[in-house]
């Protein structure tokens, strides 16, 4: 199984040159730290700047820099800040290459639900809405299954849906799952994970195609 | 000449602001709110509030402290977060709330602003968020119909500012305060530094004077930060 | 008979104090001379800037800097400089008071028409289309009649027109008008024009209510 | 590190570009356009276009030059105004042109770079502009509703640019510079002043790099001036 951090770091596998790339809370913030050699990507949070650089060094930390997570963070060279109307019409527009975000539930149609349990935690939606709604790419990084060891991964989301349609991949603890043609496509096992476990972990239906490689990190 | 927005504090600023009134509040989480305008808010009491802001705060500061003495009647924001006392009143009913995509409320705002009475988005199609609004499909893929926004009152920050009420905001504390500015039939801006009109360079501005009714500058910010984040030097 | 300059003299105080107003091309641009004493107003010009100031001096003409009608200016202490959309955002969001513009034809409806002739004219609508369909305020300086000494104050527009409903003053270089109840009320003669004179100059309903004095400039 | 945009000239900033595709072009009047990329256009012969801009530049500057090479088919504008052979290619019909209100084309541009399909507008309501469009009346007012216009290619001027493609407009040169960098496919820009990336206050930024996909260091700037008026010093 991987950790979060290693879920981050296959993640930075699909970074291509010359991407923008939005990253959520939680894990996907992990995956700055992992961009591969060569590799040449800006990161932008939401709330609005394009160019995020590491946490700053401690004592350095400005109140009005933040990233979307609300943690301080830093500008690198050539970065820009901009409203909150400017930065969603980049995402809106498609002027961002990539998301990367968590999510409570994905279904097999590519639904996506990461804002409600309605009763119990409602976090509200942020900005996961527009950016589901709009983005080519959206890779999900979260946990094969929930606390109570149940599939995140199912036929139908039973939670109140963030989008309809949208996730193309999926990176978890255990593996890499494309999503289309209503079913999850297994790409990759994490080290040490077979596909049989991968299959018990999964409620939604999964296609395995011959030989599944393990994941190279 | 430059019209002249400027007042002397929040009290004077907030001069006319009254129960049952709907304002926007600019800020993201705690970083860029208008501090003082919420301080002076809690002073006057004022309840049965509907507020537009992307977050409420946390529970003691912020917007946190209008929610706290039970001010606010509705919210209308995309993210209730670490708020434990917001979360707390949306789940008992207690508080209305109005969950709307991020990037929705800030374009709607916009549109307030801009005399755009609405616009089509992709953003919530196929969710709670599209319940009860038109869907109409554009080159092959559903969006739906969003209002603009208006409120009778703007509260906005900014790091520096003029008589004119011309307005720089810093790195992300800008956010949504720009396009609130743009929105509130009487839109108050406090800043950190006030300086006469004619000593920004007009191609830096962000908010132009015209969407500012009156100025003032702030004193005592705490500028909380939510989540300290740092690295190490070594 | 009003100069343009004198048409511009009387618009000008029409202004109130704190004002933000937009000087359309022409008689309208010649308002900005006339500002009464101990009135602080605001010019927008919708090319992209607010505080716009008086011609720069010979020699000091700047590319970069001209108003709606392409001429040269300068900016005010307090000036800014915005982009095409957030001009029109002022304007559509009525964060501008009062809208000056000239006009081929005013009907008594409010309606106006100037910015084409079929088949033979066609300059194009720029910003007066958006102008009129949302400024609370709009003055319409013209001359009452056209070069071939016809009226311009109609019952009903003959050209394409530019708004509907939306003309609610007129200064003209015989009288000032109010445009309401689908009629012209004769408010102001300019100095030795007589009220049959604007009678026989005006092809709209004109309504004469009681003595009509004289402007004072 | 910043995305680098940079590219050595004109030419090379223009590869792709082909008969009949729509551009756009900034600048109001002759202030603010892209002398650089106009010139290369007329350079390659390319014909069949669509331009969208808010002008024609006038007869033998600008897009005038375009237009006297006969090599555009369709022009989306606001305004004629003082360009002469605009108005006779489109008295006489060879022309093809669609004039809408400048407020609205402006908008028109930002939506199509923001990812707005459409809006509405009380703009041109009850006038030829209005013509085939939906009107729906807000707030008891009738709007009409507008879309969004995309480009193959945005062409823009900047005063000063880093290599990420950040850019930063003079005075009132920027216009619809910042709109129409949003909307193109491929977005080029040429600036005056060229810097390295992180030179430039992030704070100041007009136009993020994110919206420009090419930037080049324009030369040989005539910066014409329309209608020059002045004061004596007297």
């Amino acid at each position: 199984m991987l950790s979060k951090d290693q879920i981050a770091q296959r993640i930075a596998q699909e970074l291509q040159n010359n991407w923008y790339v939005n990253l959520g809370i939680g894990i996907p913030t992990l995956v700055a730290n992992h961009i591969p050699e060569g590799i040449d990507v800006e990161f932008q949070s939401e709330n609005g700047i394009l160019g995020m650089g590491p946490f700053p060094f401690e004592g350095e930390e400005d109140a009005d820099l933040i990233n979307a997570g609300k943690q301080t963070i830093t500008a690198l060279p050539g970065a820009t800040y901009f409203d909150s109307a400017t930065s969603f019409a980049m995402i809106r527009g498609k002027h961002v290459q990539l998301t990367v975000l968590g999510a409570m539930e994905v279904a097999q149609n590519g639904d996506i639900a990461n804002w409600k349990i309605p009763g119990r935690m409602v976090k509200g939606m942020g900005g996961a809405m527009d950016l589901v709604a709009s983005a080519e790419n959206i890779i999900v990084a979260m946990m094969h299954t929930n606390k109570r060891g149940e599939s995140k991964l199912l036929e139908k989301c039973s939670l109140p849906l963030t989008g309809v349609n949208c996730v193309t991949r999926i990176v978890t603890n255990m593996a890499v799952l494309e999503v289309k043609d209503n079913a999850f496509y297994l790409i990759e096992r994490a080290p040490g994970v077979s596909v049989a476990d991968i299959e018990a972990a999964t409620a939604g239906t999964l296609v395995v195609d011959g030989d599944v490689p393990e994941m190279k990190l | 000449m430059a019209l002249n927005k400027l007042v002397a504090d929040a009290k004077i600023a907030l001069e006319g602001v009254q129960n049952d009134m709907t304002f926007m509040v600019g800020g993201f989480g705690l970083c860029g709110i208008p501090e003082n305008s919420i301080s002076e808010m809690v002073n006057r009491g004022i309840t049965g509030l509907t507020c537009i802001s992307n977050n409420a705060g946390v529970d003691d500061f912020g917007l946190g402290l209008l929610l706290q003495g039970k001010q606010i009647k509705k919210m209308i924001s995309s993210y209730v977060g670490e708020n434990d006392e917001f979360e707390r009143q949306m789940l008992s009913g207690e508080l209305e709330v109005d969950l709307i995509p991020q990037g929705s409320l800030a374009e709607r705002c916009r549109a307030g602003g801009a005399g755009i009475p609405a616009f089509y988005t992709p953003a919530g199609y196929g969710t709670e968020v599209a319940e009860g609004k038109e869907v109409r499909v554009f080159d092959g893929k559903p969006h739906i119909l969003e209002a603009a926004l208006h409120a009778d009152f703007a509260f906005v920050k900014a790091w520096k500012g003029d008589t004119a009420g011309n307005l720089i905001y810093k790195a992300t504390a800008k956010n949504f305060n720009p396009l609130m500015a743009m929105a509130g039939k009487i839109t108050v801006a406090e800043v950190e530094i006030l300086v006469p009109a004619g000593e920004l360079d007009p191609n830096q501005i962000h908010t132009p004077g015209v969407f500012v009714q009156r100025i003032f500058q702030g004193t005592d910010y705490q500028k909380r930060i939510e989540r300290v984040t740092t690295r190490s030097k070594s």
